[in-house]
């Protein structure tokens, strides 16, 4: 199950690099870039997953149980944390989209290559 | 480091003796060339009439002080070569002011005379005279590289440069001359002297009938009879630099004199057969047979 | 020999004054602006009148003449059809070295000047140049009748006829043209003149250098010189 | 103290408050940033202190209640305090600057502004990974930001590359983290250094991914394009901030996370650094855009450190001072040239010569790019001194080169950019404005750079030793540059003597010494009176006059290799900025400074390896090389070379002296040179002939000797400049010089002093009147110039004497050196070298001879006719020069004797003397009774001549026999213009440029290779992205793929 998943993340992250090496269209691109993000979180949650473990919510078992019998609890922060600043990271894009979108009425990626050598 | 009057007066007679020796040699050379084409040539005294004509011409003119200086220049530099040469070897009265230095400074004091030359023809003006030192200097850098071979190499021969002491080493009879124990350097040198004397193929510094005549083009007058006594005096001295280094010096004045007279006509004599080289043609043929040959006397010694 | 007209018996023609484009006055700009005219004819030459040599007399003096006699440079300038007798004078035949008449080639070293044949007016005006740059004393051989009296060329628009009246001759050799030995025999005539002091020409030249000048220049139209070429 | 915290807190609340204020708020808003930076500032500033001063501890700072690994905890220590500084200073400078035109796009930029810097802050001190992680993406989001909000269509561009490249690097980056918490169960700095990742399986992939991505953050090459665009187009305010601080923060990352992987990782590091310092550094080479060129630079910059840092195991306790050394001169050096590009506005490098109306700005110019460079007394001189000497004493020769030559490739591109801005025509459509803020930071980073260069000096072994004095007079002297020339002049002067008088009793009759500090200080004197002949300001001439002398007497006071390589460097400054003052010397002063550099990077190289073989500072480890000791005095000896331009090595020397102006020329010819010389004769002494090779070396080098003289004479016949000639004419003086020494025998270094004492003053002569001549005829060319004797007696009777001296002509002293040398080499049994050297002496009379014919004789021209003598102030000190030349020669024993005792220590006694006469085992020579016969036989010959010619009438100068023609105009007959075509004819080929055109096509080849490479950078960024992901999998398959 555990591998399943970080296989799927990784997959995920395949994916979104094929996305942004290949595609031509910026949105698209942003969409390979969200895709590689989501897989790298995917990858996260699994690694702090043990099998038959429940969720690190104090409110659900005793604290007194938590060390044995919850799932490690900081990859979960961390892929909060990671989500929210693919969040970020993904808007600027899009507003850098827009930005480009409005200088040359066009999305494609090789109509950017002003600045060279 | 002998200052007395008398050896300036004994010095003065050397002088005096190498300049008449001198103008005696050239009409004697000009009149066996004459000779030889079939013509009876200028009388012996041709020489000091000709001097005594130029120092008594009545108008005389100048482009100003280097101009003047020139001649001066031109004739310390046959006096120096005179004054530091040892003329008789083994003799007080003859060596001169040879004590001032080596071999090194006679070969360097020839520059002396040809600098001032350059200089007061320089500022006389004229372009034939800028052509000729042009050409004379040009020429005179590769006469110098056989020349310095052969010097170089006799230097290793006898481990001195003292002229004295090369003589010194030349006095066991005639096989002991430079010229037979060392014939390499004594080719090279004698073929350098050939450009030195300046005679044809060689004489492209004055060549009368194409830059007339180089140098002293506007020189005349008291100028040209100083120039023409530095002669006198220059191809006495250099033939005697020549056979104090090459042909075992001389004890006496009969002996420089024989010797200086063959040397010197030596150049003569090649300049009555070939014609004057152009310039390249000058500077290349002393860096082919005569470097060579300088370049195999020190070879030799290695 | 002496001359038949006295210099004042040739009246004197004011010609034109005429001046060479390259002797036209101009300007030109010094390194740090300023302007500069250049006078080429005052500015280049210069030009002082020459002043008599003394003539001196006594031993010396003649032992100096025959010096001077003895030792004949000779320019090697040669002027009309006459001048291809000189050469001769060096081969076997006659050698002209044995009585020490030599050949120079530039004037400041020669004190004689043969002017070998006809004259033009071309060539008269580098004859002047010339002698008057050889130093003093010198001599001037006229060779040939066409330096005498303009001989076959006596009405010819562009060659002068009596040499004597541009430069002061001390020996005239007739003939039309005169053999090599002839122009030997002259050279001996002068050694003799020279000898006896009497070959003192280059300064009756000084002394009437207006009346030469005079002569050389109305026959000289484009007179682009300074009147004495020192 | 104020914890560190609350420069976290300060900033989020200050952001906060930012975010809601209202937008046109501007100016309320500008203060609040200011206060924050300032707030921040202050609060490392004062931690700093406290590290300083009292020495404190290093600090942790917890969170949230709970120690590490259960929560993040900050570090600050001196290193963090020092970073952090540095940061918030270069925010606070740069907020400051971009006052403006933060303004302009709103409140909301000054948010993101402080929240950026404190990321940087907060990225130095996290000691959490996870932490760095959130604190990167932050800086990287507010960096894409800052250059959207910016509103500039190109930079648009620039940060959509930029954020798609770092977006994909954080990314490996938290892969990186994950895995290391799931191998080491902490995301603990300490915990994980603790762990020892490379020990558990799988570790040393978690390892290679946060290490990929930090090193990634520091744009290596090739995968950078990214970065660079970024540096181009964004506002140069944020390229500084991003240069000066961003990757400052990053570089720290790199070292903090150093430990977790151990020695493994460190090659790499290295490598990739210095892949990137060499590529990044060549691309340069061909960049036109300032902003881009920076870029470039920066990248290099940083790919220097990141070398540094891997390479710590050589460099020890080091690592830090090295790192820093060379970080805080790129720091300051590059947010100053980012501030000065924005204040310039050029679009690209030619129009920097706008600074040229703006001494003051040029002047910092300079000085960010020397201390770029790593020239004295920046800090980065100390650093790559530090760097160079620790790798030698380890035997990091591969290490020490890419250094070098990375450092080399950078001056290509930096000396061309200062050479324009300081030489080409002032740009009609750049105009500079004045504006407070943009000014002061410049000006502030240009402080610093001193400030810690002077700071650093003494960290370094031997540093202590450095003479500052006269580099405060420099710095006097640059103050006092509103002055008049003349009491410059004369301050200038005084300086020199004063320091002459105090420095002659501290050379302990060191004879050798004394006599270069004689023709360094005396010349410098001499040279300095003929500066009175000039009016006006001469703005800049005096400080850097005085710096190169300060560069030479540092020379001869210097007792270790550190002083003695620093006041090369200052020596080598000092002449550039003499050398490009002439008014077409750009591309000489340029290739005078390639070959400086390179020769220096030689001599840094040989000067290290002397260090490296008994970790001996002193001046004496020259003596006692054991590394490698052939190449050691090879390197050192080809480095004196480029000073001396010796064959190979000279193509610099004829522009750079022939179009310096009249007074630089004689001191950069007969004075500057001679450091190469001085530096030789160190060298040789201390190698002496039993060292292994060196026989071989002197033998070699004997030859280049004489192969020099000869090329130089052969140079200078065939010049028609004046100038050029006496350039040409050094070259071949110089060669005699090295010639003479290579012999090592007594004789031979006497005739190389003798050539030495020589070569200074009738080269000294000849430049300052040839010189003089030259700026009143306003002409180069010798065939516009002649007939100036009857206008110019005293000058030329000054040439004509030097002449003599270098044509050896008896009585004068020029032919003391020619009889030592004749006789030096047939002792020696260097014949055929021998013959070489003197045919090159007898060459010599053709350019002797067409200087002196073509200048002061045949005709004069029109336009000089009304021409004066040239000033008394060069005629006099060529004049004094004369009286020496004059004592030289008539006494030749007072200078020759002393001489040749001190060598005897060294060599054995080959001169003997005998009151006034000299002897050798071969031959004999008397000066003084020379000297006598001459000065006697020439008056009796010329009272003869006079009584002789009576009187004798002047001419004039068309008075000539003309084949009885007359000549027209002088100019057609002055006969100077390729006099020599016959000798050309025939020798010709001799001067056949070869090694000219080697060089340019070494120069060419480097070029084409440059422009080839940056071909990479299509502008695409998709292209930029892959990058990005080769060089992992590259990375990848190097480290742990086994490749």
């Amino acid at each position: 199950m555990g591998y399943i998943i970080i296989i799927t993340g990784f997959l995920l992250v395949l994916i979104g690099l094929w996305g942004i090496l290949s595609q031509k269209n910026l949105i698209k691109i942003i969409l390979g870039f969200t895709i590689f993000d989501t897989g790298i979180n995917v990858v996260m949650v699994s690694i702090g997953y043990v099998k038959g473990k429940t969720a690190p919510i104090l409110d659900i078992i005793s604290a007194k149980d938590a060390l044995k019998s919850v799932v490690d609890p900081v990859p979960q922060a961390l892929v909060l944390t990671s989500i929210v600043i693919g969040l970020g990271v993904s808007a600027l894009m899009l507003v850098y989209a827009i930005k480009l979108h409005h200088d040359k009425k066009s999305l494609d990626i090789n109509n950017f290559k002003d600045l060279k050598w | 480091m002998d200052y007395s009057i008398t050896k300036f007066l004994w010095t003065l007679l050397g002088l005096f003796i190498v300049t008449n020796w001198g103008m005696l040699m050239s009409s004697t050379i000009r009149r066996i060339g004459a000779r030889v084409s079939g013509r009876i040539g200028i009388p012996w005294y041709q020489p000091w009439v000709d001097l005594t004509k130029l120092y008594s011409l009545k108008s005389q003119v100048s482009h100003g002080t280097m101009f003047y200086l020139g001649p001066v220049f031109r004739l310390m530099g046959g006096v120096g070569l005179f004054l530091f040469l040892p003329m008789i070897f083994g003799s007080w009265h003859w060596s001169n002011y040879s004590f001032s230095g080596d071999l090194v400074l006679i070969l360097y004091f020839q520059l002396f005379g040809m600098l001032g030359m350059a200089l007061g023809a320089g500022e006389g003006g004229h372009p034939y005279s800028t052509i000729g030192v042009s050409r004379g200097l040009a020429q005179f850098t590769t006469i110098e590289v056989p020349m310095t071979l052969a010097v170089i190499s006799i230097a290793i021969q006898y481990h001195t440069l003292s002229i004295s002491q090369i003589v010194a080493a030349q006095q066991g009879g005639f096989f002991t001359w430079t010229v037979w124990t060392n014939p390499f350097a004594t080719g090279a040198a004698m073929l350098s002297l050939l450009g030195a004397f300046g005679h044809s193929p060689f004489n492209l510094i004055q060549a009368p009938n194409e830059i007339p005549i180089g140098p002293p083009t506007e020189y005349h007058g008291v100028f040209l009879g100083f120039l023409r006594t530095n002669n006198a005096i220059l191809h006495v001295a250099e033939a005697a630099l020549f056979m104090n280094l090459f042909f075992g010096g001389a004890t006496n004045w009969i002996e420089l004199i024989v010797k200086t007279f063959l040397i010197y006509f030596w150049s003569v004599f090649v300049g009555m057969v070939f014609p004057r080289f152009r310039i390249e043609q000058s500077v290349r043929w002393f860096l082919k047979i005569p470097t060579l040959l300088g370049i195999l006397a020190i070879v030799i010694f290695l | 020999m002496e001359k038949e007209n006295k210099p004042q018996d040739i009246p004197v023609v004011k010609t034109k004054n005429f001046i060479a484009p390259e002797n036209e006055k101009r300007t030109v700009t010094a390194p740090d602006g300023s302007l500069i005219e250049v006078d080429p004819i005052n500015d280049y030459f210069c030009q002082e009148r020459p002043e008599e040599y003394k003539v001196k007399s006594g031993a010396v003096e003649k032992f100096l003449n025959w010096a001077r006699a003895e030792s004949l440079w000779v320019l090697g300038f040669g002027t009309g059809c006459g001048s291809i007798e000189i050469p001769p004078l060096v081969t076997p035949r006659f050698d002209m070295y044995r009585y020490g008449v030599q050949m120079r080639p530039t004037p400041r070293q020669s004190n004689v000047f043969i002017i070998s044949g006809y004259l033009s007016v071309k060539t008269l005006k580098r004859a002047i140049r010339s002698y008057e740059q050889m130093p003093s004393p010198k001599y001037v051989i006229g060779l040939g009748s066409c330096t005498i009296n303009g001989g076959m060329y006596w009405d010819s628009y562009n060659t002068i006829n009596r040499l004597d009246h541009y430069l002061p001759v001390d020996v005239y050799i007739a003939g039309c043209m005169p053999r090599p030995e002839a122009l030997l025999a002259g050279f001996a005539k002068l050694k003799e003149l020279i000898k006896a002091g009497k070959a003192e020409k280059a300064n009756e030249y000084i002394r009437n250098l207006d009346w030469y000048k005079a002569n050389q220049k109305k026959i000289i139209k484009d007179w682009n010189m300074p009147d004495y070429n020192w | 103290m104020v914890t560190p915290i609350y420069i976290v807190a300060v900033i989020l609340g200050l952001a906060f408050l930012l975010g809601i204020l209202k937008s046109s708020m501007t100016r309320l808003g500008s203060i609040l940033m200011i206060g924050g930076l300032v707030f921040i500032t202050f609060v490392s500033g004062q931690w700093l202190y406290e590290f300083l001063v009292n020495h404190r501890a290093t600090d942790i700072i917890y969170t949230a209640g709970f120690l590490p690994p259960y929560a993040i905890n900050l570090q600050m220590g001196l290193n963090e305090a020092i970073l952090t500084t540095m940061i918030n200073i270069v925010g606070l400078l740069g907020g400051i600057y971009l006052l403006d035109s933060l303004k302009k796009t709103g409140i909301n930029s000054m948010a993101i502004f402080i929240v950026f810097v404190m990321s940087l802050n907060v990225i130095v001190m996290t000691r959490d990974i996870f932490n760095l992680f959130v604190f990167l993406e932050i800086s990287s989001i507010a960096t894409g930001g800052l250059i959207l909000l910016d509103n500039k269509r190109k930079a648009f561009q620039a940060g959509m590359k930029y954020i798609i490249a770092t977006g994909i690097i954080s990314n490996f980056l938290l892969i990186g983290i994950i895995f290391s918490y799931y191998f080491a169960s902490s995301l603990n700095i300490d915990g994980l250094i603790a762990a020892n990742l490379m020990s558990i399986k799988g570790g040393a992939i978690a390892l290679f991914t946060i290490y990929v991505s930090i090193i990634l953050e520091l744009k290596p090459f090739p995968a950078n394009g990214w970065g660079i665009d970024v540096y181009t187009a964004s506002n140069p305010g944020i390229s500084a901030l991003i240069s000066a601080g961003s990757a400052t923060a990053a570089l720290f990352v790199a070292y903090k996370l150093m430990p977790m992987g151990g020695s493994f990782w460190l090659p790499y590091f290295a490598i990739i650094g210095a892949i990137t310092f060499i590529g990044s550094n060549l691309m340069g080479t061909r960049q036109e855009n300032p902003n881009r060129l920076l870029g470039y630079s920066s990248i290099g910059q940083v790919g220097l450190i990141l070398m540094i840092i891997g390479l710590s195991p050589y460099l020890g306790k080091d690592t830090l001072l090295i790192g820093f050394s060379i970080l805080i001169s790129h720091y300051a050096a590059k947010a100053g040239l980012f501030w000065l590009s924005g204040i310039i506005k050029s679009k690209n490098i030619q129009g920097w010569s706008a600074l040229r109306k703006h001494p003051y700005l040029l002047f910092l110019f300079g000085t960010f790019i020397f201390a770029l460079i790593g020239f004295p007394p920046f800090p980065s001189f100390f650093g790559k001194w530090n760097l160079i000497m620790a790798l030698a004493a380890h035997g990091q020769y591969a290490w020490m080169t890419a250094i070098l030559a990375g450092s080399f490739t950078e001056a290509i591109y930096l000396f061309k950019w200062l050479g324009y801005s300081i030489k080409l025509e002032v740009p009609e459509d750049i105009t500079i404005k004045f504006e407070w803020n943009k000014y002061l930071p410049i000006y502030l980073m240009g402080i610093l750079l001193y400030f810690m260069g002077m700071y650093l000096a003494p960290f370094t072994e031997g540093g202590v030793y450095i003479n500052f004095l006269p580099l405060a007079f420099v710095f006097l002297l640059f103050a006092l540059d509103f002055l008049p020339v003349y009491v410059k002049n004369t301050l200038s002067i005084a300086g020199i003597i004063w320091y002459m008088v105090r420095l002659f009793p501290l050379l302990e009759h060191d004879l050798m010494r004394e006599i270069f500090a004689g023709i360094f200080l005396g010349g410098a004197v001499l040279t300095l009176v003929a500066g009175y002949a000039k009016k006006g300001k001469r703005p800049g001439f005096y400080p850097m006059a005085l710096l190169m002398f300060s560069g030479l007497v540092g020379l001869i006071e210097a007792n270790t290799l550190l002083e003695f390589f620093f006041s090369w460097e200052l020596m080598t400054a000092g002449s550039y900025f003499l050398i490009i003052r002439g008014k077409r010397s750009m591309p000489h002063g340029y290739s005078y400074m390639l070959f400086s550099i390179g020769g220096a990077y030689a001599i840094l190289f040989g000067l290290a390896l002397a260090y490296a073989s008994g970790l001996n500072i002193s001046l004496a480890a020259l003596g006692h090389i054991t590394q490698l000791t052939t190449l050691a005095y090879t390197l050192l000896a080809v480095g004196f070379m480029t000073k001396t331009a010796s064959l190979g090595l000279h193509i610099w020397l004829p522009g750079a002296h022939g179009e310096a102006e009249s007074d630089v020329s004689p001191m950069v010819s007969a004075i500057l040179l001679k450091a190469g010389v001085f530096g030789l004769m160190l060298l040789f002494f201390y190698m002496g002939t039993g060292t292994p090779g060196s026989e071989k070396l002197l033998y070699v080098l004997g030859w280049v000797g004489a192969l020099t003289a000869l090329s130089g004479n052969l140079g200078a016949v065939f010049q028609e400049d004046a100038k050029r000639l006496l350039a040409y004419s050094s070259i071949g003086q110089l060669g005699y010089i090295l010639f003479s020494i290579t012999m090592m025998t007594q004789l031979g270094w006497l005739a190389g002093f003798t050539y030495t004492i020589n070569h200074f003053m009738f080269k000294a002569i000849l430049f300052l009147v040839i010189g003089g001549i030259v700026v009143k005829l306003g002409t180069h060319n010798m065939y516009e110039m002649g007939g100036m004797i009857k206008k110019m007696p005293y000058s030329f009777v000054a040439v004509l004497i030097s002449i003599i001296v270098i044509g050896g002509i008896p009585p004068l002293s020029g032919f003391a050196g020619k009889w030592l040398l004749y006789n030096a080499v047939i002792q020696k049994g260097w014949y055929f070298q021998g013959v070489v050297v003197f045919f090159a002496g007898v060459i010599a009379f053709l350019y002797l001879f067409k200087l002196i014919h073509s200048v002061f004789l045949g005709q004069l021209k029109d336009n000089h006719r009304n021409m004066k003598e040239i000033s008394a102030w060069i005629l006099i000190p060529s004049y004094i020069l004369i009286i020496g030349i004059m004592v030289f020669s008539a006494f030749p024993q007072w200078v020759l004797k002393p001489i040749g005792n001190m060598l005897t220590v060294y060599f054995p006694k080959s001169l003997y003397w005998q009151g006034t006469r000299a002897f050798t085992s071969l031959g004999y020579w008397d000066g003084t009774t020379t000297m006598i016969v001459v000065v006697t036989a020439f008056t009796l010959l010329l009272g003869w001549l006079v009584i002789a010619s009576k009187k004798v009438k002047r001419i004039g100068q068309f008075n000539i026999v003309y084949a009885a023609e007359r000549p027209y105009r002088p100019e057609t007959t002055h006969v100077s213009y390729n006099i020599y075509a016959g000798y050309k004819k025939a020798l010709g080929f001799l001067v056949t440029p070869v090694v000219e055109t080697f060089w340019e096509n070494v120069s060419d080849m480097v070029l084409d290779f440059s422009g080839w490479l940056r071909r990479i950078y299509s502008g695409n960024m998709q292209n930029y992205a892959l990058h990005v992901v080769l060089f992992i999998v590259v990375f990848y398959l190097i480290a742990l793929g086994g490749l």
